[in-house]
């Protein structure tokens, strides 16, 4: 029965993480002073927003992943089988590579892949 | 009860059998829940604490220290006493906090190192969780790790921790593909990613040995790319003192603190654990081709040894690295996953396919 | 191509580096007998400290509990930071004269910046440099020293003020 | 009994957690229930036995789709944002229709009786679905392995263009006269 | 020759803090735990401002490695440490700065006053208009440790009289963990 | 509050993706208290505005107050990593005034202590380098081997930081017996450990990325911003006095004034690199010929400067150090203002480091080398 | 197939959500809650496919590969609205659809 089981699991770190939580908010000492719940920068009081809107270049290297992320999808099968499948398999995972590799290289070229 | 050190499949049986025979079924999957989970959840801790602890006295040794010397026998208690006084030590909540997401960012950081330890072949018939799927169910369910990461860094309302977090999510995303990419490399040539089976297959010849220079290429990617899924050093640029003083975990005290603490100690496991088994057979003893007397020799020693042989030497070997190299900026890290592992681990994917394909392998 | 090539060439470059730095991290990992630790607390009955370190300021005494100094206050003014005080009182000497001799050599360890001055100034070598340096107390009053210790008395060879 | 107990907890969740992903006024928020809808949803099929689409769903719906939302919230709102919602004669408009959608599907769906294929249970894994991805004969899938590959590197070359472009002019203009 | 003082080493054994009165043996020996856990882990803030602080790095490495205490995993953030060390002179541009991080550390929290700056100022003390004449006019200050600089040893002295002094803490009972007033002692500031 | 507006009034304007970040006072990689105000967009660093006054103690005016012997214990306590030069800058200041001259004993043990004092802060500032970068480990290896230095400091002056060695017309004590024993054992084995550096660090593929081309300075601004010591001459900028106005010991030994034309931190690094090995040939050249004779000369208990201005500058490990004294006659200076090479080196921060990323910042940051108190007396 | 749990269930479930992800796609005024509102619905209709293909059809692998092929439109679907969405933000410094109505030039 293995999807009990990952239930098991995830009730055992709930437990865990839970239960540490609880306790530690309840027994350990507390005090309140005027600061304390601020932000921490360095002993200065923040200037500005604490929000930033943050530079948009990480979000074009999640947008990659996610379709690199679901190329693996596919690839997961393929490499279960590539054994058996013998010459078809390769051929299919060339060219599906190919594909890919295009969109590499285009985003390489693209100066896509380069952080600014 | 037979107790087996050799093969623990008897001894798991067993206790299955005679639960769900003592007891009613519904009593029967409960307590043998309880137990389980009771077991994986000492065994987290402890190890949490014990690897903790081992870090600290191997920086210490390349340092030339002692490390912790006073608190036990050679420090031995020092993590107890780090975890009791995490423990009781305060928790803060930022008054701007976003308190749900900011309670809930551990939660979902311990969940997914947890889902993951699951599936880990610790020996023979000590795996909880044998699915067909096994290796990508593992990078699945890390991967949800990253989300924990990033609502930490944005719920805590402070500057450092929200460039910290979107770090540590560009990067991990990043990487993650780099994991799964070179467990496709062995996939391949395993035809398989059930962990038992993967680990029987290593019975004459550990993968990295038989599997020819993409095996070779596979590890040392997923050594790269595992350090930097863990966030350690020479990636730890999430946490980069230097810079951001403790990076999305800036504002966490106390226990939630000691959580991202213990996440990163239960992933540097999991990586450890999973290039153990994938590359280097896992509980399976050393065994090679034809050698028997050798081989034979080897059986003596105990899976379950062999398996936290392997997994300490390749923890050994990340934190090796850890204590070693500098730190590489972000734009770097993203330049090595993209321009460098990426391509070199789709090319070595076909690489081992071609082999695969002309059975050019030992 | 030729850009092709410095790629790969610069992986394993780079690859090579690293495990230079390697190198030498494992040498020190694998030579763990040559660390440099010295274990404080335990070692404590064999640290020996250099003979000119200054730990603290002490007056020296002799077995009499007699010390040389005559109160003179150079010490206090070569101070830079005020660290001495001298309080003196005045007693009748044995044949009826008033003299000025020392009460209390009072010394601030707290403020002390051990930088030799006030002994060095010193005009008849009263003072020195302890090697003493476990100071460390909960209490900022207990840093406040007298040096001249209880009872004790002015050794008879001190030239007068 | 413990199947039905794990499959009312994941209805439940699946439910409670979609109604909340539309209610929620504050953005982040309702891409972390999103997530545990999804996860939920990965959790029926775990209980349904078809582990590899469980494994699918997380990864790319809870560990690819939902960071993606995620970092683009990051990058779009602010912590203290709270969403907009529509006037409440909208809302109540909208609500009004799909109730009036759902119930007409429900009513469809509990009418009609399926008969489930009971005798045949095979338990799949994923060589199968590995055999069907690579064979072209009439049962494999090896055709749309390929186009999903064009799928994606359209959506690569898509998402770079748009996402690659120049500042517009009135990018420009904002930034000159703020 | 020897450390010269013929002092005990186990000196500073002053009641400073109330013995345990009442309360089960029980709640003694979770003290007496939880005491022990505190003492063995203390995580020092990163924050130098002056020369101690280099001893203070001194006393972190090879050779002298406080490591050895536990006390090598220095946070930057206030959040997670559990000492601050001022090694160094606070200045009353720096005095709010250090109190705001000291508010912000989690309780319970320790501070060890390192040097004769933060003890009183030091070799600022007398004609300097800028300094802090100890940094206990800011935060109540744990342990002091005299010396300009400390060496790396009367450091790792000072982190034993703190430990000390944190085992004789009290947590549980009645009395809570209370936050220490300043206690102005000594020379009085001028 | 008043500071914000101060800040909205000074940065043009705070657009949405322009913001504010605050490196400091405490802040590991500032290695002190300084505090910078740093403007980013996303991770690149658009302006920095250092803010000092987090340690500034009042020395200058204190010095007013105090006589000649006791302004080198302050002295010690700006640059702490070069007190040994800083205190031989007043020293020779005071001499220089009263036209003394110091017997030649003092000029060798001066000159052999101002390069253990070098060697030692360049080793502090490579481990404190390494670390800022993120290689840990360097960290420990650098103050290994500084501890030797400290020892034979130890040894001989007494204290391993603020030694407050130097007095006006000589030393304190003088040499140990063991010194020469002991610094011979130390160039051996600090020659060993040198290559290990560069094996550990300067070789490292990811250490030589993250600092070429990293913060240029050209010559014409470094001259300008009056950058001086290691950072200057790795912009080719020949500033060492150690060659340009001798002083001491240094007329009688030969080495090589390191200049580096490249301007970037991996040459502000190297030049430091280089510059131990010459420390170590300096010190070689000394050690065994230190004449006999007296370890000072006899002055005065109160010692007064003629009326006048007098300047003297040294080279400390972080650039030209200047001491000036006016006097008017009574034992305490009418007035005395330090040349410190922090301060000037800082503020040419803002010029390398803007439209880099905050990681590079913190390296150059470290190549600079600053220490707070030197830049803030 | 589970015991107890009749195929109905399962489409209830996935109704529901279907109609939950169409309510919010109306409601919201977010671009980004919208798109997850779309994320819903195509995770309903994914249900439906996974739960036919156990219930119905097990011997047969159609259920795998439409969702699977679903999964890959959703993920491109994201990743270019995504894209969009944030150049839009660039651009508007508001994803709201109501200002994006100026989107003219
Ligand atoms: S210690 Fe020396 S200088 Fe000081 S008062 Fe006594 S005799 Fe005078
Ligand atoms: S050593 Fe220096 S600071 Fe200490 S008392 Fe003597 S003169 Fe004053
Ligand atoms: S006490 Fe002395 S060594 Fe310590 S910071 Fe102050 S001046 Fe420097």
């Amino acid at each position: 029965m293995e999807s009990s089981s990952l239930l098991l699991f995830f009730l055992a770190a709930i437990t865990l993480v839970g239960a540490a939580m609880v306790f530690s908010s309840y027994i350990p000492p507390t005090s309140t002073n005027a600061v304390k719940f601020e932000p921490y920068e360095c002993g200065i009081e923040t200037i500005g927003d604490t929000w930033l809107q943050y530079t948009v270049g990480y979000y074009l290297f999640a947008i990659l992943f996610l379709i690199f992320d679901v190329e693996t999808i596919f690839l997961f099968p393929w490499a279960v089988v590539m054994r058996s499948a013998g010459m078809t398999g390769f051929i299919e995972i060339l060219i599906f590579f190919a594909i890919l590799g295009l969109g590499l290289f285009y985003g390489w070229k693209k100066h896509a892949l380069r952080w600014e | 009860m037979g107790f087996n050190f050799y093969d623990f499949t008897a001894l798991t049986h067993n206790i299955h059998v005679g639960l769900v025979e003592g007891f009613s079924p519904f009593m029967a999957t409960t307590l043998e829940w309880v137990i389980v989970g009771t077991a994986y959840l000492l065994f987290v801790a402890l190890f949490g604490l014990l690897l903790v602890y081992a870090e600290r006295k191997v920086c210490a040794a390349f340092q030339q220290r002692l490390g912790p010397m006073r608190v036990g026998y050679w420090g031995l208690l020092q993590t107890i006493a780090d975890f009791i006084k995490l423990l009781m030590k305060e928790l803060i909540m930022p008054r701007k906090a976003d308190r749900f997401l900011y309670n809930l960012a551990p939660f979902i950081v311990i969940i997914a190192s947890f889902l993951a330890i699951a599936v880990i072949p610790f020996a023979p018939g000590l795996q909880s969780l044998d699915f067909d799927i096994g290796l990508f169910y593992l990078t699945s369910v890390s991967s949800v790790g990253v989300i924990g990461i990033l609502l930490a860094g944005w719920s805590s309302n402070n500057k450092y921790s929200l460039i910290g977090a979107m770090r540590s999510g560009a990067q991990i995303l990043s990487y993650e593909l780099s994991v799964s990419l070179s467990l496709l490399t062995m996939i391949v040539f395993a035809g398989s990613m059930q962990f038992s089976t993967i680990v029987e297959g290593q019975r004459d010849g550990w993968y990295l040995f038989t599997g020819h220079i993409p095996s070779l290429v596979a590890f040392i990617v997923f050594l790269i790319a595992g350090t930097a899924e863990t966030n350690r050093g020479p990636f730890d640029l999430a946490e980069a003192e230097s810079e951001l003083t403790a990076g999305f975990h800036t504002e966490y005290s106390g226990i939630k603190f000691a959580f991202f603490f213990l996440a990163e100690y239960i992933n540097l496991f999991i990586i450890s654990a999973v290039a153990a088994t994938v590359f280097l057979g896992g509980w399976m003893p050393l065994h090679f081709g034809h050698l028997e007397a050798f081989n034979h020799a080897m059986d003596v020693i105990p899976p379950l040894v062999w398996f936290f042989l392997k997994v300490f030497g390749v923890i050994f070997i990340i934190m090796w690295f850890k204590w070693t190299f500098p730190r590489l900026r972000v734009d770097q890290i993203l330049t090595l996953e993209w321009k460098y592992l990426l391509p070199i681990n789709l090319i070595n994917i076909l690489l081992m396919a071609f082999i695969v394909l002309t059975k050019f392998h030992f | 191509m030729k850009s092709f090539i410095e790629y790969i060439v610069s992986i394993f470059k780079g690859l090579w580096t690293l495990l230079i730095g390697m190198k030498v991290t494992g040498k020190y990992f694998f030579t763990p007998w040559k660390n440099v630790t010295q274990q404080y607390p335990e070692n404590r009955e064999k640290l020996v400290m250099f003979e000119r370190f200054r730990g603290e300021v002490i007056m020296l005494h002799n077995e009499n509990n007699e010390h040389s100094c005559n109160g003179c206050g150079i010490c206090e003014i070569n101070c830079p930071n005020g660290s001495i005080e001298i309080i003196s009182k005045s007693i009748l000497t044995a044949d009826g004269k008033k003299k000025r001799i020392i009460d209390q050599h009072i010394y601030h360890l707290g403020m002390c910046t051990l930088c030799n001055l006030c002994v060095k100034a010193c005009p008849s070598g009263a003072l020195a440099m302890g090697q003493n340096f476990e100071h460390a107390v909960w209490d900022r009053s207990l840093l406040t020293k007298v040096l001249n210790q209880e009872g004790s008395t002015i050794a008879e060879n001190v030239k007068e003020e | 009994m413990l199947n039905e107990f794990m499959f009312i907890l994941i209805a439940v969740m699946i439910l409670v957690f979609s109604v909340l992903t539309v209610l929620t006024r504050k953005i982040l928020r309702a891409a972390v229930y999103m997530l545990f809808v999804l996860v939920s949803t990965a959790g029926l099929y775990f209980m349904l036995s078809y582990n590899f689409l469980a494994a699918v769903q997380l990864t790319v719906y809870a560990g690819g789709i939902v960071v993606l939302i995620i970092f683009s919230i990051l990058l779009t709102s602010h912590l203290s944002e709270r969403a907009v919602m529509a006037p409440f004669k909208q809302s109540l408009f909208s609500a009004l229709a799909t109730l009036a959608g759902a119930t007409l599907t429900l009513v469809t769906i509990l009418r009609f009786s399926f008969i489930p294929n009971v005798g045949a249970d095979p338990n799949f894994n994923i060589t199968d679905v590995g055999n069907a991805l690579v064979s072209y004969n009439r049962e494999g899938y090896a055709l749309p392995f390929e186009v999903v590959s064009i799928l994606l590197l359209a959506a690569m070359i898509g998402s770079i263009v748009v996402a690659k472009k120049e500042p517009t002019l009135r990018d420009k203009e904002a930034k000159t006269d703020k | 020759m020897g450390v010269s003082s013929k002092k005990e080493f186990e000196k500073n054994d002053y009641p400073i803090i109330a013995e345990y009165e009442g309360g089960g043996i029980i709640l003694a020996q979770l003290d007496a735990l939880v005491n022990w856990a505190r003492a063995s882990s203390l995580w020092p803030l990163t924050f130098g401002t002056r020369c101690c602080a280099i001893e203070m790095m001194a006393a972190g490495a090879s050779r002298h490695d406080f490591a050895r205490f536990g006390a090598e995993v220095a946070r930057a953030t206030p959040r997670q440490a559990d000492m601050i060390i001022i090694s160094g002179s606070i200045n009353y541009k720096m005095a709010p700065v250090l109190r705001r991080l000291y508010d912000q550390m989690a309780d319970p929290k320790y501070v060890i006053a390192m040097g004769a700056c933060a003890v009183s100022g030091g070799p600022f003390y007398y004609n300097s208009y800028a300094i802090v004449k100890g940094a206990d006019h800011v935060i109540p200050v744990d342990v002091y440790i005299p010396g300009c600089p400390p060496r790396p040893e009367a450091l790792l002295y000072g982190i034993m009289q703190l430990q000390k002094k944190i085992k004789k803490m009290k947590n549980f009972g009645k009395v809570k963990y209370q936050e220490a007033k300043p206690i102005l002692t000594g020379k009085p500031a001028l | 509050m008043s500071e914000i507006k101060e800040v909205m009034f000074n940065s043009d304007r705070l657009a949405t993706d322009e913001y504010l970040v605050n490196m400091g006072p405490q802040h590991p990689s500032t290695h002190g208290v300084l505090r910078m105000l740093v403007k980013l967009e996303g991770e690149k660093v658009l302006n920095i505005q250092p803010h000092i006054g987090y340690i500034h103690s009042g020395i200058e005016k204190m010095c007013e107050a105090i006589s000649y012997p006791q302004i080198i214990h302050l002295t010690d306590r700006m640059d702490y990593l070069s007190a040994h030069m800083n205190n031989e800058a007043v020293a020779l200041c005071v001499e220089n005034a009263l036209q003394v001259e110091v017997p030649e004993r003092v000029k060798y043990i001066r000159t052999i202590m101002d390069e253990l004092a070098r060697l030692a802060s360049h080793q502090l500032w490579w481990c404190v380098m390494g670390m800022d970068l993120g290689a840990l480990t360097t960290f420990f290896y650098g103050l290994r081997d500084r501890e030797m230095i400290l020892d034979i400091f130890e040894e001989t002056c007494g204290a391993r930081l603020t030694v407050n060695y130097n007095l006006p017309g000589g030393v304190m004590f003088d040499i140990h017996p063991n010194f020469q024993k002991r610094v011979k054992d130390f160039v051996t084995y600090f020659r060993t450990k040198l290559p290990e550096y560069d094996q550990l660090l300067s070789g490292n593929v990811i250490f030589r990325e993250r600092t070429e081309g990293i913060g240029h300075l050209s010559l014409a601004d470094a001259i300008a911003y009056g950058v001086t010591g290691p950072s200057g001459r790795a912009s080719g900028f020949s500033n060492d006095l150690r060659k340009h106005q001798p002083y001491s010991a240094y007329p009688l030994v030969k080495f090589n004034e390191i200049i580096d034309h490249r301007c970037d931190t991996l040459a502000r690094y190297e030049v430091r690199m280089k510059e131990m090995y010459e420390s170590l040939s300096i010190i070689e050249q000394l050690i065994d010929n230190i004449p006999e004779g007296d370890y000072a000369v006899k002055m005065k208990s109160v010692i007064k400067l003629p009326e006048g201005e007098f300047y003297q500058r040294v080279e400390t490990a972080r650039g030209e150090f200047g001491v000036y004294i006016v006097s008017d006659g009574k034992k305490n200076p009418y007035r005395v203002k330090f040349r410190s090479p922090g301060f000037s080196n800082l503020f040419a921060l803002n010029k390398m480091a803007k439209g880099h990323k905050i990681a590079d910042l913190v390296a150059i940051m470290s190549t600079l080398d600053l220490v707070i108190p030197d830049i803030d007396r | 197939m589970i015991q107890n749990i009749p195929l109905s269930y399962f489409l209830v479930i996935s109704t529901a959500m279907f109609f939950i992800g169409i309510y919010g796609f109306l409601t919201r005024r977010n671009l980004i809650t919208m798109l997850m509102s779309v994320e819903l619905i195509l995770n309903s209709v994914n249900i439906n496919f996974v739960a036919f293909n156990k219930y119905l059809f097990p011997q047969h692998l159609q259920g795998h590969f439409f969702m699977l092929i679903v999964i890959a439109v959703a993920a491109s679907e994201a990743a270019v609205a995504i894209a969009i969405i944030i150049n839009i933000y660039r651009n508007f410094k508001s994803i709201d659809v109501e200002n994006v109505d100026e989107m003219k030039f």
